[in-house]
Order: structure tokens, then sequence, then C-alpha cells
């Protein structure tokens, strides 16, 4: 089992649908940001796993810039999270909607 | 037995996974996300990747999820000011649902690759030392491009954190 | 002939124009400039005109890359039904720059030389992008001087038209984008040559007719044929006087020239084929138009009624698939470019001395400024269609067109002759003759300079219904090559 | 004497109205002209065309050819070459010279009915416009030709009834007169362009015309001859185009005198004439005409009967006349025709400016019963009318007598009693409103006494005397055989008459008697109502014919309100209501649309998200029936 690539593939796209999941049916901004954080994962478990696959290290590298990559988005979305908590006072992703076209007359 | 390692890592994986979106609190989820990671970190060690293993636990769990956790205490947000979800779990059966075509087309996709065991490797195959060869020969370049992003990010953390003294008057 | 001197005609205006706007030239000195390129371009043309020859091929052609790697090539040209158009822009110019003297500023007159080098651009064009490029580069001068020196609601007006005439360009980009793919998979190269779209043969009849009517409805909206008519209105009213005059003399005609440019040489069989639709358009156009104008009390929207009715009589000219029939269209487009051009620019003037565009408001006018009526009365019985002018010509002749089409077109576009004369003498009466005790008294009459600018007009009006042949035979071999050569009808 | 003299008969009319013309802005704008100068460019320019004219009269009576000068190339399109060209034949120079004799004399006429007019000069440069037109449209070699002529007069009519023009009504009048005209017109050149389409392939003169005429089918020929008779109805003021003439009565008398009376209206007949080569081809058409022509004369007679403005009375004689030169015309009876046309230009002409004495002398007072006494106060008009009204109810020897007579006797001779007698009756109907006019202005009472008469100029009364004489005289020419005369303009014009008349000379003294007797009925009844009439009960006038059958009323209803209301619907409603809504209601239905979409666009990331999965969802299960 643990030597079939379909295997990893598949706990990837159950992880990916998880995170999926969470960012369609919750509201809690942090709860939004660790789906993404677990999508990402997922992506990476392909990567790692197609790597194995392929005998290829350069999917490993992919996977750590990745990595990187998700560090700094936590450093930016956690003092945007901050920011926006600090002026709405709410963790609500719904009321975040200030690009909303406000005058629907006619243009 | 590399069969019941990889079994339970990914029971623990699903499981932290679901707690994660299923826990109101956020404080919880971010608990069963570290389970989740660090689970992922050992599938990593089980694909012979013994570096991203450990990336994966000391900056994921370690790093990213701790600075989480850390902003979730610092806001230090009462039980009232959690966002109201009725329609939680509805939206979860239902998209769990629409969910399944594309699960299935990705793995009937991968199917069609030629069955290869993966066991039979190469002598150097994930080694640390391959790794870094690979790293800093080819992908030198992208390294240090994050290191600028990375940088980046963190004045832009600095400044977007920092409290507005004009505005907030 | 290979001396550039189109390009100088085309370039000419556009040169004059970015040089005195960063030069620091006042409203005088640029409108100084402006006429004096008008003169010299005028200067230009006539040796133009001295020189072609009688062939109805094209002449002094001029050829350069532009953008080699698909094809697009700066290629000019004329032949006689361009030439005689070309004649026209450079008379009517100068006139209605005497005309535009005094009062106004120095973007109106940038705008003016601007616009004439998209109306040149556009006549010469031999490659299809570049007639595109021309095309809408016209528009931007109008654009402006309608948005910043029109009255009303002008930025409505302004928007009208342009989205207007746009959503027209688009269609025909289009057609000229899917012609040159299709030329390519044909030829395996890329050009947007007239002469080599012509040879296009794996086009099926049902893309031959998208892309007929690509081209059509950019033209029938230019132009305008009914139904595309309705931005014409406010937009004829809403203008200044120099734009109203351009795209009433000079910019619908193009439209026109346009379908004989383009539209017959590339689509000679459904030309043909959808001559009969074009000809009944023309005279339902000419018909509805005519009696819409006969009620309406905008002294301007009137004439855009008036316009739009002769110009559906020229369409049906050059549809009627004979030498009469496009002779008097060519000779139309002339006769009606003066008097049309000829009553906007005086009718400009009433509302520039007396603020008034309303008929029932005016009156008494013909007291107060006798050499303003008499000119006024030429243009109208031009219009008319009055023997001794040219107008009179050109309806005859694209009445026996139309006859020569089918009897009853040429029995039902005789009415032209009716219709006509009933709005416009009624107008006359009201707005010019009949003193009707309204305050007309700011109303001053035409001095030297206006005088100077109409006499051209008025001239030529009579002398071409007096002498029409002598302004004939250069276009007919034109004429000739597009019915024998092109559409290859023989009788 | 150059053939090329012949385009001068036109072009010196033309040269003195655009020196007129020119003059007149001048004097308006810059320094005034005195009238003089204006008098002698605009006389001499009709004496000069008198004297072509008479040259080339005694050039075709010695050689009867047909005199042809092309000036230039006109137009040529497609091989088809129109010349601007000029034919002197016996009809056209007839013509000419009594267009520029009765012309001369009626604008030295009006040099003194316009001398305190301010637009003089303008009046001339119309005036001697119109002359050109006329010659032209008389002179020209082909209809198209013919056609520049036949709308110059039109214009020139348009521009002298609006003469007046800051009077919104005389303008209205003109416009009557032009689009009436105009309607006319449009049948003159459908007929023009069939013509051309069917017999013009070997050139458009008339010569050219008749020799192709040969080959074209009786149907085709008979539209042309029907549509043509449009253009001659509009002109010449008939059924059911004739509207326009009493109206057109709002110009200067001596506009009404040459345009409305001697020449322009004659051009219908004269058009028919031209193209007698069609009409002998279609009889029936020609009956068609005479018809017109017998219902226009009795119509416009007894209107005339109960009108009391003396120029309307004069107009409806007028249309009534023309009536009677279309019957023979129409009969083919050409020469008789224009053998009335000459006649009548004369004591038409004469009874016009006599008229416009009267009404100078009154201070422009046009009502009949307004004016009476005249006799002893204007004695030289009052005796001149008398001839005049003699000349047109027919008493022999004046010149009316002739003329009718053998209009008469043309339709009898034809065999069409019923427009005989017709004829007879508007003879009765003519000689009794025209003494009616005479009796009243003349011989009845003053309406107020002592009034002060305007004084006649010499200018004015000099030309009546002539046209009296002309009024006598001009019958001569064309005294039946009968009579012991000779008809010499039956003789001159014999080359368009196609067909004799046999009628015996037993039959023809009758009818010759008939019609005096017809004249002297009228004169009788006229005498009996209104001789020595008191002004000071003035009959009240009501009724159908008072209101001339309400034919204007009539056209207004059908015609010119359903137009308006047309015009209304298309340019206000149709056009912005519809058309104008269908366009922009593309534009706002794109504006619509992407408010539509715009509000999908809440700005919730969740529902983006849900939607991107739905669209996930569904391209997937497309992906894998597809991909199975």
């Amino acid at each position: 089992m643990a030597d079939l690539l379909l295997s990893y593939i598949a706990l990837a796209m159950i992880l990916f649908s998880i995170g999926f999941l969470g960012i369609i049916s919750r509201k809690n901004i942090f709860i939004v940001y660790m789906s993404i954080e677990l999508m990402l994962n997922a992506v990476n478990l392909i990567f790692v796993a197609l790597g194995r696959y392929n005998e290829s290290m350069e999917p490993q590298v992919m996977a750590m810039i990745i990595i990187a990559i998700a560090a700094a988005e936590a450093a930016v979305f956690l003092s945007l999270i901050v920011v926006l908590y600090r002026n709405k006072k709410s963790l609500n992703s719904d009321i975040f909607n200030v690009l909303k076209q406000k005058d629907t007359a006619n243009g | 037995m590399v069969d019941i390692i990889f079994l339970g890592l990914a029971i623990f994986a699903i499981g932290g996974g679901f707690g994660m979106i299923l826990f109101s609190q956020p404080m919880h989820s971010a608990i069963s996300l570290i389970v989740t990671l660090i689970s992922l970190g050992g599938i990593f060690a089980l694909l012979s990747a013994p570096f991203l293993f450990m990336v994966q636990i000391i900056l994921y769990a370690g790093a990213i999820i701790t600075l989480l956790l850390f902003i979730i205490m610092f806001l230090n947000i009462r039980d009232d000011e959690l966002p109201d979800e009725p329609n939680k779990n509805i939206t979860i059966i239902i998209g769990a649902i629409l969910l399944i075509p594309f699960n299935i087309l990705i793995l009937k996709a991968f199917n069609t690759f030629p069955e290869k065991s993966m066991n039979i490797l190469g002598k150097d195959f994930g080694s640390i030392h391959s790794f870094g060869m690979e790293l800093f020969n080819k992908w030198l370049v992208p390294f240090e491009l994050i290191s600028m992003l990375l940088l980046a990010s963190l004045v832009g953390a600095v400044v977007y954190a920092r409290k507005d003294k004009n505005r907030d008057g | 002939m290979d001396f550039g001197i189109l390009s100088i005609i085309i370039f000419l205006p556009m040169f004059v124009a970015f040089t005195t706007l960063i030069l620091p030239f006042g409203a005088k000195g640029t409108r100084n400039a402006a006429f004096l390129t008008s003169i010299v371009i005028f200067a230009l043309v006539s040796s133009v005109y001295y020189n072609f020859e009688l062939t109805g091929f094209l002449q002094f052609r001029e050829h350069y890359t532009w953008i080699s790697s698909y094809g697009i090539n700066y290629s000019l040209g004329i032949d006689g039904f361009s030439l005689i158009i070309l004649m026209l822009i450079a008379t009517l110019i100068p006139s209605a720059y005497l005309w535009l003297w005094e009062g106004r500023t120095k973007g109106y007159w940038i705008s003016m030389l601007l616009i004439q080098t998209g109306i040149t651009g556009t006549l010469f064009s031999q490659d299809l992008i570049l007639f595109y490029f021309f095309w809408e580069a016209m528009l931007l001068p109008v654009f402006m001087i309608i948005g910043m020196f029109g009255t009303g609601n002008r930025v409505f007006s302004t928007i009208k038209v342009t989205v207007f005439t746009i959503m027209g360009s688009l269609f025909m980009l289009i057609s000229i984008l899917y012609l040159g793919v299709s030329f390519f998979n044909e030829y395996g190269f890329w050009s947007f040559s007239l002469n080599d779209i012509v040879q296009i043969n794996n086009l099926t009849r049902t893309e031959e007719i998208w892309l007929f009517f690509g081209f059509m409805i950019a033209f029938a909206i230019k132009i305008p044929l009914f139904p595309f008519h309705t931005w014409l209105l406010q937009t004829y009213s809403n203008s200044p006087t120099g734009g109203v005059f351009l795209l009433s003399s000079i910019m619908a005609k193009l439209g026109v020239y346009g379908i004989v440019r383009f539209v017959m040489p590339i689509f000679p069989e459904l030309y043909k084929e959808f001559a009969p639709i074009f000809v009944w358009i023309g005279i339902f156009g000419l018909i509805y138009f005519g009696i819409a104008a006969m009620m309406q009390v905008n002294i301007k929207k009137m004439f855009a009624y008036s316009s739009a009715s002769h110009l559906g009589f020229i369409v049906t000219g050059i549809f009627s698939l004979n030498v009469f029939g496009m002779t008097g269209a060519a000779f139309l487009i002339i006769a009606h470019a003066m008097a049309t051009g000829g009553l906007f620019l005086l009718v400009g003037k009433m509302e520039y001395d007396l603020g008034i565009k309303a008929i029932p408001a005016l009156g008494g006018i013909a007291k107060k400024a006798p050499i303003f009526t008499v000119f006024f009365g030429i243009m109208l019985l031009c219009i008319v269609g009055l023997p001794g002018t040219n107008g009179f010509v050109s309806e005859f002749l694209i009445i026996l067109g139309a006859f020569g089409f089918s009897p009853t077109a040429g029995i039902v576009s005789a009415f032209t002759v009716l219709i006509a004369a009933s709005f416009m003498l009624w107008m006359f009466q009201r707005a010019i003759l009949s003193d009707s005790g309204n305050d007309v008294s700011k109303m001053t009459d035409l001095n030297k300079k206006e005088i100077l600018g109409m006499l051209p007009l008025a001239f030529l009006i009579i002398a071409m219904g007096i002498y029409p042949d002598w302004f004939f035979y250069k276009i007919e071999p034109t004429i000739q090559h597009y019915l024998l050569d092109i559409l290859q009808i023989r009788n | 004497m150059d053939n090329f003299l012949l385009a001068w008969i036109v072009l010196v009319p033309l040269l003195s109205s655009l020196i007129l013309g020119t003059m007149y802005l001048y004097s308006i704008k810059v320094t005034k002209i005195p009238n003089i100068v204006f008098s002698m460019f605009a006389l001499t320019a009709p004496f000069i065309s008198f004297v072509l004219g008479v040259s080339f009269f005694f050039r075709l009576l010695e050689n009867s050819d047909v005199i042809i000068y092309r000036a230039y190339k006109w137009l040529s399109v497609d091989g088809y070459d129109i010349d601007m060209g000029f034919m002197a034949d016996q009809l056209s120079i007839f013509m000419v010279l009594f267009i520029t004799f009765v012309g001369g004399l009626i604008h030295i006429y009006a040099s003194g009915y316009m001398k305190d007019d301010d637009g003089y000069g303008k009046f001339f440069f119309y005036f001697n416009l119109f002359l050109a037109s006329m010659l032209l449209l008389v002179l020209a070699n082909s209809p198209i030709i013919m056609f520049i002529g036949w709308e110059g007069v039109g214009v020139c009519s348009y521009l002298l009834i609006s003469y007046y023009y800051q009077d919104s009504e005389n303008v209205k009048a003109g416009n009557k007169a032009f689009i009436a005209n105009r309607v006319g017109d449009l049948g003159f050149i459908i007929a023009m362009i069939t013509m051309f389409y069917y017999a013009g392939s070997n050139g458009f003169d008339y010569i050219n015309l008749e020799l192709g005429m040969a080959n074209v089918p009786v149907e085709v020929l008979s539209f042309i001859g029907l549509a043509l008779l449009i253009g001659a109805i509009g002109k010449s003021a008939q059924i059911p185009l004739f509207v326009w003439l009493p109206d057109a009565m709002a110009g200067p008398t001596p506009v009404s005198a040459l345009i409305h009376a001697a020449t322009m209206v004659t051009a219908g007949v004269y058009m028919v004439a031209r193209f007698h080569f069609l009409y002998d081809m279609i009889p029936n058409v020609g009956l068609f005409i005479a018809y017109i022509g017998a219902f226009s004369a009795l119509f416009a007679a007894i209107i005339a009967t109960k009108q009391t403005d003396i120029k309307k009375i004069l107009a409806y004689s007028t249309m009534s006349q023309l009536g009677y030169m279309f019957i023979a015309v129409g009969l083919g009876g050409y020469s008789a025709g224009i053998f009335h046309v000459f006649t009548h230009a004369f004591f038409k002409a004469l009874l016009f400016m006599g008229a416009g004495a009267v009404i100078v002398a009154l201070h422009h007072e046009q009502n009949i019963f307004k004016m009476g006494g005249m006799r002893r106060k204007t004695p030289l008009v009052y005796f001149t009318m008398l001839i005049a009204t003699l000349a047109i109810a027919g008493i022999p020897p004046f010149a009316g007598f002739f003329s009718k007579d053998e209009i008469l006797l043309t339709a009898f001779g034809s065999g069409e009693y019923f427009i005989w007698i017709i004829g007879v009756i508007t003879a009765v109907l003519t000689a009794y409103y025209m003494f009616r006019l005479l009796f009243v202005v003349f011989h009845g009472s003053n309406y107020k006494e002592n009034r002060e008469l305007h004084s006649l100029s010499k200018n004015m009364t000099m030309p009546l005397v002539i046209l009296a004489i002309g009024s006598i005289l001009a019958g001569f020419i064309g005294v039946p055989l009968l009579l012991g005369g000779q008809n010499y303009i039956g003789i001159w014009l014999e080359i368009l008459n196609s067909k004799a008349l046999h009628v015996e000379h037993s039959i023809e003294l009758y009818l010759m008697g008939l019609n005096i007797l017809a004249a002297v009925i009228g004169l009788l009844i006229a005498y009996k109502k209104f001789f020595n009439y008191d002004m000071s009960k003035v009959p009240e006038y009501t009724g159908l014919i008072w209101n001339k059958f309400y034919i204007d009323e009539i056209y207004d209803r059908i015609f010119v309100d359903k137009l308006k209301k047309l015009s209304i619907f298309i340019s206000y409603k149709l056009d912005i209501n519809f058309i104008d809504k269908i366009v922009m209601g593309i534009s706002n239905g794109f504006i619509r649309s992407g408010n539509v979409v715009a509000r999908l666009q809440s700005a919730n990331t969740r529902m983006y998200a849900f939607s991107m999965l739905m669209g996930i969802s569904v391209i997937s299960t497309y992906l894998i029936i597809v991909m199975r």
C-alpha cells in the first residue's frame, strides 16, 4: 500500500477536499486560513509522491519553496487579520466586503 | 509494517483535517491542524524526503502554526465574538458531494500512470546531500528570490500590524 | 509617380496641428495656420486632379511596409471615385474655415485639422487595416469637437455617436481580420492589401454573408441607413458648426465611399445579390426621412433628416448596378455635400447670431439679411433638386439608374422631387421669409469672408448644374471599371 | 444668320436677370441705384429676344426646315449624349414671338406698376429669369432641357407669387403653387425616364425620340402619355391640380398677367403639342385630355360666376380658357389649341393689366363690389377692358371668337358631342361672368363717393392700348376659310395637325352662329342682373360654388393633414419611441445585464468559492463522462 502512488494521491485529494470544504463552510477567518494551509500541504504531498515515483529531487525542492512561501504568506495574512480584527472587532469573513458595488442603479 | 505506519499517519492526517474544519474554537482547530501537519511530515519521511520531514515539523508545525496560536491567543477572542455559523454542516455535506466528481477525475487521471513499485530506489535518492546539490545547483535563483519574498512579507507584516496613530485617534 | 503627394495631403494637417499645439500659437495663429494649410492642400489636390489620367485604375500609388510580419502595409492610391471626393474635401474645407473664422478656440482648430487628416487618410487607404486605422482616427477629433464645443446634452450625444460608430467599426474589424486569416489560410502569407484580399476564394457562402454584413453595418451606421439613424439627430443638433459640417458633408459620404471601395470588390457576387435590398432600403429611407423632416421643429434636426433622406438616395444609386445610378450617386455626393454643408454653415451662423434652433421662433430673416437669404435659397434649391443646380443632374441620373434596376423602383424614387420640396419650402417660408413677429434683430448679414467662403459652393452648385459633363468625365472610366471588371455586368 | 443666335434668345434675358440681381444686391447693400437703370436693363432683354425671334420667324418662312443649335454636350453617360440644344421649329418660334411680345409689354406695364416698390430691381430680376426659363422651355431640343426651363418657370412663379414674402399667406400660396407644380413634375420625370429607356437609345432630342417611339408598345406609350399629362395638368392648372392658380394671385398683378395668364400656364398645352407625335399614337389618352380640359373649363367657369375678388375671377377664367386649349390639343387640333393660347395671351394679359390698373387706382382694392363707376374715371382702362371682355366672351370679330370657334369646331368635328356641349355651356358662363365683372366694376354706382384715385402712369396705360389692338387683330390670323379668310396659323403649324376635319360648311356656319348666340345669352343675363348695379347692396355669397366646392379643404383633409400626422408620428413617435428605444434598449440591456452580474458579485468570498466549486464539479462530471 505504502509503495503505491495512488494511495498518496488519494490521501492528498482527501486533505485537499477537506481544505476546500473548510473554505466554503466556515466564516471564521482563522479557519479559512488554516484550510488554505491544509490545501497547500495536500499539494506538497502530491509533489513529493510524484518525485518519489519518478525518482526526481526537483519536486522536493518545489515543496520546500512552497513551504517557504507559506511562511511568508502566514506573516502577511496574520498581520492582516490583526488589523482587520482591530478595525471591525469581528472574525467573520463575510463582513469584509468593501469591494462590493454600492450603486446598482445604472452606469 | 510500512503499510501500517502509512495507514496510521493517513488516519491521523484526515482526522486532524476534519477536526480543523469542525471545531468552532480556532484554538482547537489549530491544534487539530498541527496533528495533520505532523502526520504529513511522517508521510514525507516515508517518501524518502527527510529534509522535507524536518522542515515540515520545524517550520510548519513549529513556526507557522505556533505563530497562528500566538495570534489567536493574543487577540483573546471571546466566544460571543465568534461568527455565527448556522449552515456549517449542511454546507460541508453539499460541498463534499460536489467534490466527489473532482476527486474521481483526479484519481482516474493518476490511475492511468503505469503501475510501478516505489520501493526500489537509487542509492542516493532523498538524502540531504543530494537535496542540497539539487537546490543550490539548479534552483539557486528561485531560492534567493524566496529570501526577497520573505523579506518583503516581513516588512509588509510590520507595516500592516503597526498601530496607525493618526487614524485611530 | 512616386512623389508621395498623397502622403503629404494626409499628414500635412496633422503636422500643422501638432506643431501649433506644441508651439505657443494662439487661437488666431492656429486659425491662420489651418487656413493656410487648407489652401496648400487645395493646391496639391488641384495638381492631383490635373494629373489624373482618364482610366479606371488606381493612380498615385504609394506603398511602404508597415508591419511586415502580418502583411500590413501603408498603401495609398486613388481612382476616379476617390478623386472627386478628394476634390470636394479640398474645396469645402477652406470655405468652412472662412465661415468659422471668428470666435473659435485653438482646440477647435486643431480638432478640425486632425479630422482632415483622418478623412483624407480614409479616402486614400488601399490596405484594410490602414483604412480601419484612419476610419477610427477620424472619429477621435469628432469626439473631442462635439464633446468640448457642442451645445445641449453634448456629452450624451458624443457618447452616443461614438458608441454607435465604434460598434459598427468593430463588426468591420472582425470581418477584416477574418478576411486576413482566410487569405493566410489560402495563400500561406499574410496580407491585408485590398488587391490581395479580393483574390480570396476559400470562403463559404455563409461566411461571405456574415462578412458582407459586417462591413455593411459599419458603413450603414456611418451613412446612416435606416434603421441605424437615431444617433444622427442629437449629434447633428448638438454639434458645433464645424463638426456638423464635416459630419454631414464629408464623413457620411465616406460611408458610401467605403461600400464602393471595399464591399463591392471583395464581395461582388453578394453585392449584386443584395442590391435589391439596399436599393429599397435607400428608397424607403428617402421617403421615410423626408416625411419625418416635414414637421421637425429643430432646424438642425430637420436638416439631419433631410441629409439622411438624400443619403438613402445615394445608396439607391450605388446599388442600382448601372452607370447612371452610380454616376448619379457620385454626383449627388458632391451636390449634397455642397448644399448641406452650405446650409449647415448658414444655419450655424444663424444659431451663432440668434441662439435659436427652433423654426417657429425664427422668421423675417430675409428682410434682415438678404445675401444670407440668397445663398440659403441656392443651397435649398439644390437640395430640392431644381434643374440648373447639380442636385437635379444627380437626382435625374439616380432615378434613371433606379428605373434601369427596376421600373417600380424608378417610379417610387421619383417621389424625391416632391418630398424634398415640400419640407424645404415650408421651412424656408417659416424660418426665413415670413415675418412672424419674432425678434431677429441680432441677425447680421454675411460679411466679406463669409461671402467669399460661400461663393465657390454656390458657383459650383450652379455650374455643375448647367454644364455637368465637364465635371463628369474624370469619374466615368472608374465607374465603368467597377461595373465591367469588378461586378462583371455587361448590358 | 447663325444658329447660335438661337441660344441668345434665352441667354439675353438670363444675362439681364443676372445683372439685375447683382445690381439689386448692390443697391440694397451699398448705394441705391435709381429705378430707371433697372428698367433699362430689364426692358432691353425681351426686346432683343423678340427681334431675334422675328428674324428666325422669317427664316422659317423662307425655309421650313427645323433649325437646331447644339451649344455643348450637357451630359454624357454610358454612351448616351444629351446636348444643351436649342430647336426652332414653327411651333416654338410662334411661342417665342408672343411670349417676348406680351412679355415685353408686361415689362413696360410693370415698370409703372412697381415703381414705388422697394424691390424694383428684384422684381425684374425674377421677371427676366422667368422669361429666360420660359424661352428655354419652348426652345429646348430635348425633354430634359425643356424640363430645366419647365422647373425654372416653376421656381420663378414661386418667387414671384411670394414676392411680398413678409406676409406668410403669400409665401404659402407660393409654396402651394410650387408643390402642385412639383406633383406635375413628378409625372414629367417619370415620363421622361420611361421615354429614355424605351425610345432614347438613339438620342434624346425630339427628332430621335419621334423615331424611337415607333417601336414602343402602346401600353408603354399610354403610360408615358398619362405621366406627361400629369405634368401638363400641374403646370396648366387643370383638374385636379388647379388649386394653386387662384392662390397664385397673391403676387403682384403683372406677375399674374405674364405668368399665370399668358405664358407659364400655357406650357402644359405647349407640351402636349410638342409631344404631338406621341399623342397621335394614343388617341384614347388624347380623349382623356380633352375630357379633363372640358371639365376644368366648366368647373372653373361655374366657380368664377360667384367670386368677388377681381383677380380670382380672372384666375378661374384663365383655368377655364386653358380647359378649352386642352380640349383642342387632346382631340388633335393642335393648331386650334395654340391659336387659342395666342389670342388668350393678348386678351387675358389685357384683362389682368386692366384689373391691375383699377386696383392701383383704387389703392389696392380687389373686391369688385367695392369698386363701381370706374367708367367715367378711367375711360381708357374701361375701353380696353371692354375689348378684352368682348374678346374672351367670343363676340366677333374680336380675337377670342375665332380661336374658340375653331376649338368647338374641332370638338364637334371629332364627334365628341358631349365635350362640345360642355364647351358651349362654358361659353355662356364665360360671357356671363366676364360681363358681370365689367358691369359691376365700370357701370355700377360708386361704392363710396369722392374717393381720390391714384393716378396711372403712361407706362401702365400704353401697353393696354397695344394689347387692345392686339386683342382685336390677333384673331385675324386664323379666320376660317368659310368667312373668306385664310387660316394662317393652321398653315403655319400644319406639321402638327395629323388629322383633317371634315365638317360641312352649313353645319360650320350653324355652329358659329350658336357660339355667338351663347356669348350673347351670357351677356344679356349679366346685363339684366348687373348693369347699373347698386353698390350699396353687396350680395352675400355663400354655398358650394362660393366656397369653390371645398376642394382646398378636401385636399387639406386628405393629403396635407395626413402627411403632417404621419410626419409627426415618424419623427416624434416612431423614431424616438420605437427605433431609438430598440437601439438604446440594446445598450441599456448591456448595462442592465451588467448590473445583474454585478449583483452576483456579493464580495462574499465563500460564495465565490462555492460557485467555483460548482463549476469544478460540473466540468469534472463532464470530463468523466467524456473521458470514460
